[in-house]
């Protein structure tokens, strides 16, 4: 089976959650990898939200929000765009190739743009591979293991006895 | 505690159900933690839909719902709505987009099935962990501020003030009025802007319930929709408005000069009288005058006195200082207008190179009954030129400067081609990209002026030079314009150019704009709240926008706008109180530390430090739910209520659970 | 700081003496020139409406030959400037061109990134070099000497460098609508700048070869816009337009019955008699409009 | 009847212990009330005697250090079953501590490194650690080098926590007396500590925050009254939770974030990464970047103390 990517996108209302519906009203067609997280603002888009995605599963996570200047909340789109600069510096230290982290402006009248966006991520991700933070962790950790459990276990019998 | 959640999967004809597998989506959601009911309809959002979620509401079946259907932009008023109609919080709902962002998209049915499955799941696992919450009201204070007196201040004052309520008119110029009181003709009925214009301005003045503060600026606003406050500061006059009678015994006899008395007749334009103490024109609303310091004798060396000596009334007082006032209002009206593009940095086109090259507005004021020139149409030698052209779309309709259509100038244009046909006797041309006469009797106007011998050339002028190739362009203004209708390069010999300068948001608005937290979008004007649906009102509740503030617009739509607005406003007055957003942040107050770091992040200034608590606090009157400073917080102690960590991370393991 | 040269055909052959200029003074800047090896023409403004893909070719080879320098690729001629930078633009910006090109140049064993900057010698000169420098070398300060600077036509034209039709990007190095940065270079000589509306207009280029009396009709009002602002002599920045205003100036003269006599020099030779160097040195002997008296007595003074 | 106590260390450097006696003479109110039969530290009782003891037989244990190898679980897991209460003391078996910094590295990463790369290894043989060797006819058996360091929950199951690398006397002090007197919190509390950020009982002044340049503490004195943030130093303070008594700060070096997070917030590291961006004053992508290079190794500046208690815990592999 091929792999398809798993994509969380995080949208902020009033741009970019409103873009990904007019693609939809324009059934302009694109991939199904993406799930959608709706915020009111890209502000509101904590790193922590992105690497806990990351951590649950997802290959890659896209940020929308308002083009600079247009933030329904004035700046909150500056935020996103600092917070994501300098997780960016991160992710390569977990190993993490920092493309799987996305952030991009998108108005509410570019459904066009959304689909096109996506589908680029989405095959940009394909190319990467599965990311696999859980199963990575479990191998990175196979061989962590006591192997005197069972000797307390006995030991445990034993006193009981 | 497990929740009994309710979801409900929506057909939408074949909308969804066409793409999405309606029966495997159903089965699923039977087996999703703390669901006790799937139910299934054709049109979720029809009254029989609804009917079917109150009911089981009603029933006690359920205490959350998810609708999975359309966009939550869609119709997720539409089922909050019978959430409470149920008796059932409206918060205890969410919505899953199964149509904008699943079924309309995508092509294979079970990788839209799939995803229409987990964008469920996202929101059950949501629902479960959201909690009530309540409604909040604030009363309304009735009186208004309307910030700019140009017509669509004007117009909405009046319509406020008619309506028995009390309305602050500021107006940073010396006079209301704005740029109609500028203009002779008014397009396309050719009515004389002053008869039109006065008798408004007559009645602000008048009025008893309309507090008109002019030569004013808005210093501070603060506060939140029902309940504003504003500081203006009264900018010194000089001369004592109790006092003055508007005689004019002051300015006749000044001998300082605001404009030029030298120079060529462009050069000296001007509606009032040109002295340093002065009015801006004759039919000023106050009739007071003002005084100029940057050119007033007095005020440059103290040798002067002139003005007090003869006035009889002693209203001129030098000493005079701004004053600060302060107010309280309900609404806010944005109302600050335009200022027309300034085509210097247009060099092509010789904008204070050539003396003949003038602007929109200079050409206004030469036209204008009540200006130095007496409405007469002059060459800066004071002659009558023989030939003008008039060139459109300069600042507008250019990616270099402004890319929006100003709307006004194809039809202004058309008026002053009528106006020189009317006074003089010359030859017009109007160099056009397209002509747009879109409004009630615009098109016929410009069919009017199709047979008074105005010549139109359809092509973007490129260059006005002064260098003659032949004869007959020695000593002349020459338009280099490709004719796009001939298809060839024209180059035409005039006396005179009028650039049809477009219009921009007037330079005062960003700080006006900021201090009531309105956005402005990329073309320097005001982000309405909606575009379509919501033209008068702001992102900001209890601020609204008239006239060009908003975008370019004419004066019946500026006047329309103008009264929608003062509508609106009224609508929140006689309502008395407001619901304001319930999904704001607000702070643990055991948890914040008081680090302050969360306070500069709030672009409504909803964040205040609390000293004697020593912790940060939520006005949440203010806040509107951006959730920015939640995502800021480094001690979690600020929740985005409906926005919380909790909630977001049950619905990424929900969209990732598959 | 060394550069890339691209020196165009022209200064080989009929514009030598604006080689001759550049060689006597670039050194001194410390502006280190190496020329491309096996470099081909540009194309030039014509071929690219006769047969565009295969203009861009020959134009991509000179730019694919220059990447493996990373350096800036400077070039005197505008026309030159003109059509690598238009080639870079439709190469980066136009996916089907590239696609094109990328073949075209596999063809001959070579393959472009779209990454090379081409830059105008006057744009090196004004803002590598500085006019400050270039103030401070000017030890014979040209004090009375009016000169009209002609930008010509295609230098201003929005094909900078990887920025698509955009005349206010970054990378533009003046103004298209006007341009003063010549202005500046001559007053940091010592001579003073004319103000005139026709220093960015068309010279005629080619159409001296096919439509010759419409050029020269170009030329004429270049040269009376030039001459009725007060004009000593112009100052130009490419060989096309250098020998349109200069060896065709008779021709003109005789067509519209008009007595011009306006030497059309370069600005590196400006530069060069600025700093004091011989006539013969920089080529100026070479003119077809001989340096007139007034010139020679202010130059003699300075 | 007195308590029977027991301190243990797992992959940590002895601080812990120390700061048990550096409560000084209340070491001897303790000492009234509890009967240590286990502290390896300080007496000698062997892991046998544990063994031989009855399940439960502890009143209370604390376990300080990470999991770093089998050894570090095994014992954690045999104390678990030994003792009423355990108590995870330090930051170490709190957040996995400095130790867990190793978590960016993999076990054969760190063995090359120390035992044949580094610059004062002499080592031609290429000899390292074995679980099982056989010396002079002996087998020998060490403990299992584990690839990743955990904090002491994620093996067993820990009552209380008593974060700081080391915790504060005073605190210790507190914790043992709530246990004699039998006033402890729920299960799975933090003792010893506060309930809010460090930046509560810091004393600088704090304002508004704009950051536009990131110093450390090497390059700069900072201003003794004003918030260390503000001064452009990365001070974890505002994502760590208060009990030190804002130690380093008073002495002018910013918060390293020792104590761990405060409850809710899922990775201190991270939320460190938001609150700091947040508060950053440009606006261009450019200029942020350049404020950003300000930041010396990023991951491990906000991670330093809780790399193995974070979302991701180490580097993927």
């Amino acid at each position: 089976m091929t792999f398809e990517p798993k994509i969380v996108g995080f949208l902020c209302n009033w741009c970019s959650y409103t873009g990904a519906d007019l693609a939809g009203t324009a059934r302009i067609k694109y991939a199904p990898n993406i799930r959608s997280v709706r915020v009111m603002c890209s502000g509101r888009i904590e790193p922590t939200f992105i690497i806990k995605a990351l951590f649950e599963g997802a290959d890659g996570v896209l940020i929308a929000g308002c083009h600079p200047g247009d933030c329904h909340y004035q700046e909150g789109n500056y935020k996103a765009l600092r917070r994501h600069r300098l997780l960016q510096r991160i992710l390569p230290e977990y190993g993490v190739e920092p493309e799987r982290v996305r952030l991009e402006w998108i108005a509410a009248s570019e459904g066009e743009r959304f689909a096109t966006i996506v589908n680029e991520f989405t095959e940009q991700i394909r190319e990467l591979g599965p990311l696999g933070v859980k199963e990575s962790l479990a191998e990175a950790m196979k061989d962590d293991i006591d192997h005197h459990e069972e000797h307390i276990e006995e030991s445990g019998a034993a006193n009981e006895a | 505690m497990s929740e009994r959640i309710g979801v409900y999967v929506c057909h939408c004809g074949t909308n969804i159900a066409g793409k999405v597998d309606i029966d495997k989506v159903v089965e699923f959601a039977k087996g999703l933690d703390d669901v006790t009911l799937v139910r299934e309809y054709k049109f979720m959002c029809s009254d029989p839909g609804q009917s079917l979620i109150q009911k089981d509401i009603e029933d006690g079946l359920i205490n959350r719902v998810v609708v999975a259907s359309c966009s939550p932009l869609m119709h997720e008023k539409t089922f909050r709505n019978v959430c409470t109609r149920g008796g059932l919080n409206e918060y205890l709902f969410a919505m899953a987009n199964i149509r904008e962002q699943c079924s309309w998209v995508h092509v294979d049915e079970a990788q839209t099935t799939e995803k229409a499955k987990d964008l469920i799941e996202a929101s059950v696992r949501r629902v479960a962990l959201q909690v009530p919450l309540t409604k909040r009201e604030v009363p309304i204070n009735p009186q208004t501020l309307v910030i700019g007196g140009g017509i669509a201040g004007i117009q909405a004052a009046l319509d406020l003030a008619d309506a028995g309520k009390k309305v602050i008119l500021i107006e940073k110029e010396p006079s209301i009025g704005g740029h109609m009181a500028k203009f002779d003709k008014t397009f396309p009925t050719l009515d004389c802007s002053a008869c039109i214009l006065t008798p408004k301005m007559v009645s602000v003045g008048q009025h008893e319930n309309i507090e008109l503060l002019s030569w004013s600026e808005v210093e501070d606003i603060s506060g939140y929709v029902g309940n504003f406050n504003i500081k203006i500061r009264k900018k010194a006059r000089y001369v004592d408005a109790e006092l003055c009678n508007g005689c004019g015994a002051c300015w006749e006899k000044c001998p300082g000069t605001r404009v030029p008395r030298k120079g060529n007749v462009h050069e000296k334009l001007s509606l009032g009288p040109t002295t340093s103490i002065y009015m801006p024109f004759m039919q000023a609303v106050p009739a007071i005058p003002v005084i100029d310091t940057e050119t007033c004798i007095r005020f440059k060396n103290g040798k002067c006195g002139i003005c007090a000596a003869v006035c009889e009334r002693n209203a001129i007082k030098y000493d005079m200082e701004d004053e600060i006032v302060e107010f309280e209002v309900g609404n806010i009206i944005l109302a600050t207008g335009f200022q027309t593009f300034d085509p210097e940095p247009v060099k092509r086109y010789g904008y204070g190179r050539f003396d003949n090259v003038m602007t929109a507005i200079e050409f206004e004021i030469m036209n204008c009954a009540s200006g130095n020139t007496g409405g007469k149409i002059l060459m800066a030698d004071g002659k009558e030129p023989k030939s003008i052209g008039i060139v459109h779309c300069v600042g507008s309709r250019d990616k270099h400067y402004n890319e929006y259509c100003s709307r006004v100038c194809c039809m202004y244009a058309l008026k002053y081609s009528h106006l020189i046909k009317e006074k003089i006797d010359a030859e017009v041309y109007e160099f056009y990209i397209d002509l747009r006469c879109f409004g009630k009797g615009y098109e016929e106007f410009y069919d009017r002026l199709l047979g008074e011998d105005v010549r139109f050339v359809r092509g973007k002028v490129a260059e006005v030079t002064e260098v003659p190739i032949e004869e007959a362009e020695k000593g002349k203004l020459v338009v280099e314009v490709e004719d796009t209708l001939v298809g060839m390069v024209r180059r035409i010999p005039l006396d005179m150019v009028v650039l049809c300068t477009g219009l921009e948001a007037h330079e005062s608005l960003p700080d006006v704009a900021g201090l009531c937290s309105v956005s402005i979008g990329k073309d320097g004007f005001v982000i309405e709240k909606h575009p379509k649906l919501g033209p008068v009102a702001t992102a900001t509740d209890g601020v609204f926008i008239a006239g060009c503030c908003q975008s370019p617009k004419d004066i019946p739509d500026t006047v329309a706008q103008a009264s929608a607005a003062s509508s609106a406003v009224l609508s929140m007055i006689t309502r008395e109180k407001i619901e304001i957003e319930s999904a704001t942040a607000s702070v643990d107050e055991d948890k914040c530390s008081g680090c302050k770091l969360c306070n500069s992040l709030c672009p409504y200034l909803a964040i205040k430090y609390d000293e004697e608590k020593g912790v940060s606090v939520v006005n949440e009157a203010l806040c509107k739910g951006c959730g920015t400073c939640a995502a800021g917080c480094p001690s979690n102690a600020i929740s985005a209520k409906h926005f919380e960590d909790r909630q977001i991370f049950a619905e990424i393991k929900g969209i990732l659970s598959a | 700081m060394k550069y890339t040269y691209y020196p165009g055909c022209s200064v080989k052959a009929t514009a030598n003496l604006y080689q001759e200029s550049i060689d006597s003074v670039m050194p001194s800047f410390g502006v280190e020139l190496e020329e491309l090896e096996d470099w081909n023409c540009c194309g030039a403004t014509a071929y690219m409406s006769v047969k565009e893909l295969m203009s861009f070719a020959i134009s991509a080879r000179n730019l694919a030959m220059a990447e493996k320098f990373h350096r800036d690729v400077v070039t005197p001629c505008s026309a030159c400037y003109l059509v690598l930078n238009k080639t870079n633009h439709y190469f980066n910006d136009y996916p089907d061109m590239r696609k094109k090109l990328g073949i075209a140049l596999e063809a001959g064993g070579l393959s472009y990134s779209g990454n090379i900057r081409v830059r105008h010698l006057l744009d090196v000169m004004v803002n590598d070099v500085g006019f400050e420098k270039i103030s401070e070398a000017a030890t014979s300060k040209l004090e009375g000497l009016n000169i009209a600077p002609y930008y010509g036509c295609q230098i201003v034209r929005p094909f900078y460098y990887g920025c698509g039709a955009c005349s206010d990007s970054e990378d533009a190095f003046d103004d298209p609508d006007d341009p003063i940065c010549m202005d500046r270079l001559i007053e940091a000589t010592g001579a003073t700048s004319v103000k005139y509306s026709m220093k960015t207009k068309c010279c005629g280029s080619s159409l001296m070869g096919t439509e010759e009396k419409q050029a020269l009709k170009l030329c004429r009002g270049l040269l009376a816009d030039a001459e009725n602002n007060g004009a000593h002599c112009i100052v130009t920045i490419c060989p096309l337009c250098q020998m349109n205003l200069d060896i065709y100036q008779p021709k003109v003269n005789s067509l519209f019955g008009t007595k011009f006599n306006i030497p059309v020099i370069y600005f590196t030779q400006l530069i060069g008699l600025a700093m004091g160097k011989k006539p013969e040195e920089l080529g100026l002997n070479k003119l077809a409009v001989k340096m007139t008296e007034p010139m020679k007595q202010i130059l003699q003074g300075a | 009847m007195k308590l029977k106590g027991g301190i243990y260390w797992g992959s940590g450097c002895g601080g812990c212990d120390v700061a048990v006696l550096d409560i000084h003479e209340k070491i001897l109110d303790v000492a009234e009330k509890v009967d240590f039969l286990f502290w390896p530290i300080a007496l000698d009782f062997k892991y046998d005697d544990v063994r031989a003891m009855d399940d439960g037989e502890f009143d209370l244990v604390l376990y300080n250090g990470a999991i770093r190898n089998s050894e570090n679980e095994e014992i954690a897991k045999l104390l678990r079953r030994k003792t009423k209460t355990l108590v995870a003391l330090g930051a170490c078996a709190h957040i996995g501590g400095l130790p867990s910094l190793a978590n960016y590295h993999t076990k054969q990463s760190m063995f090359d490194r120390v035992y044949s790369e580094t610059e004062s290894t002499d080592n031609p043989d290429g000899t390292v650690p074995l679980e099982k060797s056989i010396v002079d006819g002996n087998g020998l058996e060490l403990p299992r080098f584990y690839n990743t360091v955990k904090t002491l929950d994620q093996v067993v199951d820990v009552d209380y926590y008593l974060p700081g690398c080391p915790p504060v006397p005073q605190q210790i002090v507190n914790a043992l007396t709530a246990v004699f007197n039998g006033e402890l919190p729920p299960k799975g509390s933090i003792i010893g500590a506060g309930t809010r950020t460090l930046c509560d009982e810091c004393p600088r002044e704090k304002e508004e925050k704009e950051i536009s340049e990131i110093k450390r503490p090497l390059n700069m004195i900072p201003d003794p009254e004003k918030c260390l943030l503000e001064q452009g130093l990365i001070c974890l303070g505002p994502v760590t939770r208060e009990g030190c008594g804002a130690r380093c700060i008073n002495s002018g070096v910013p918060c390293r974030g020792c104590y761990g997070p405060l409850e809710e917030v899922h990775d201190q590291g991270i939320r460190m990464i938001s609150a700091l961006a947040s508060v950053l004053g440009p606006k261009e992508e450019k200029e942020i970047d350049a404020v950003l290079d300000g930041i010396v190794d990023p991951l491990r500046t906000f991670h330093r103390f809780s790399t193995a208690a974070s979302i991701l815990r180490r580097k993927m592999i």
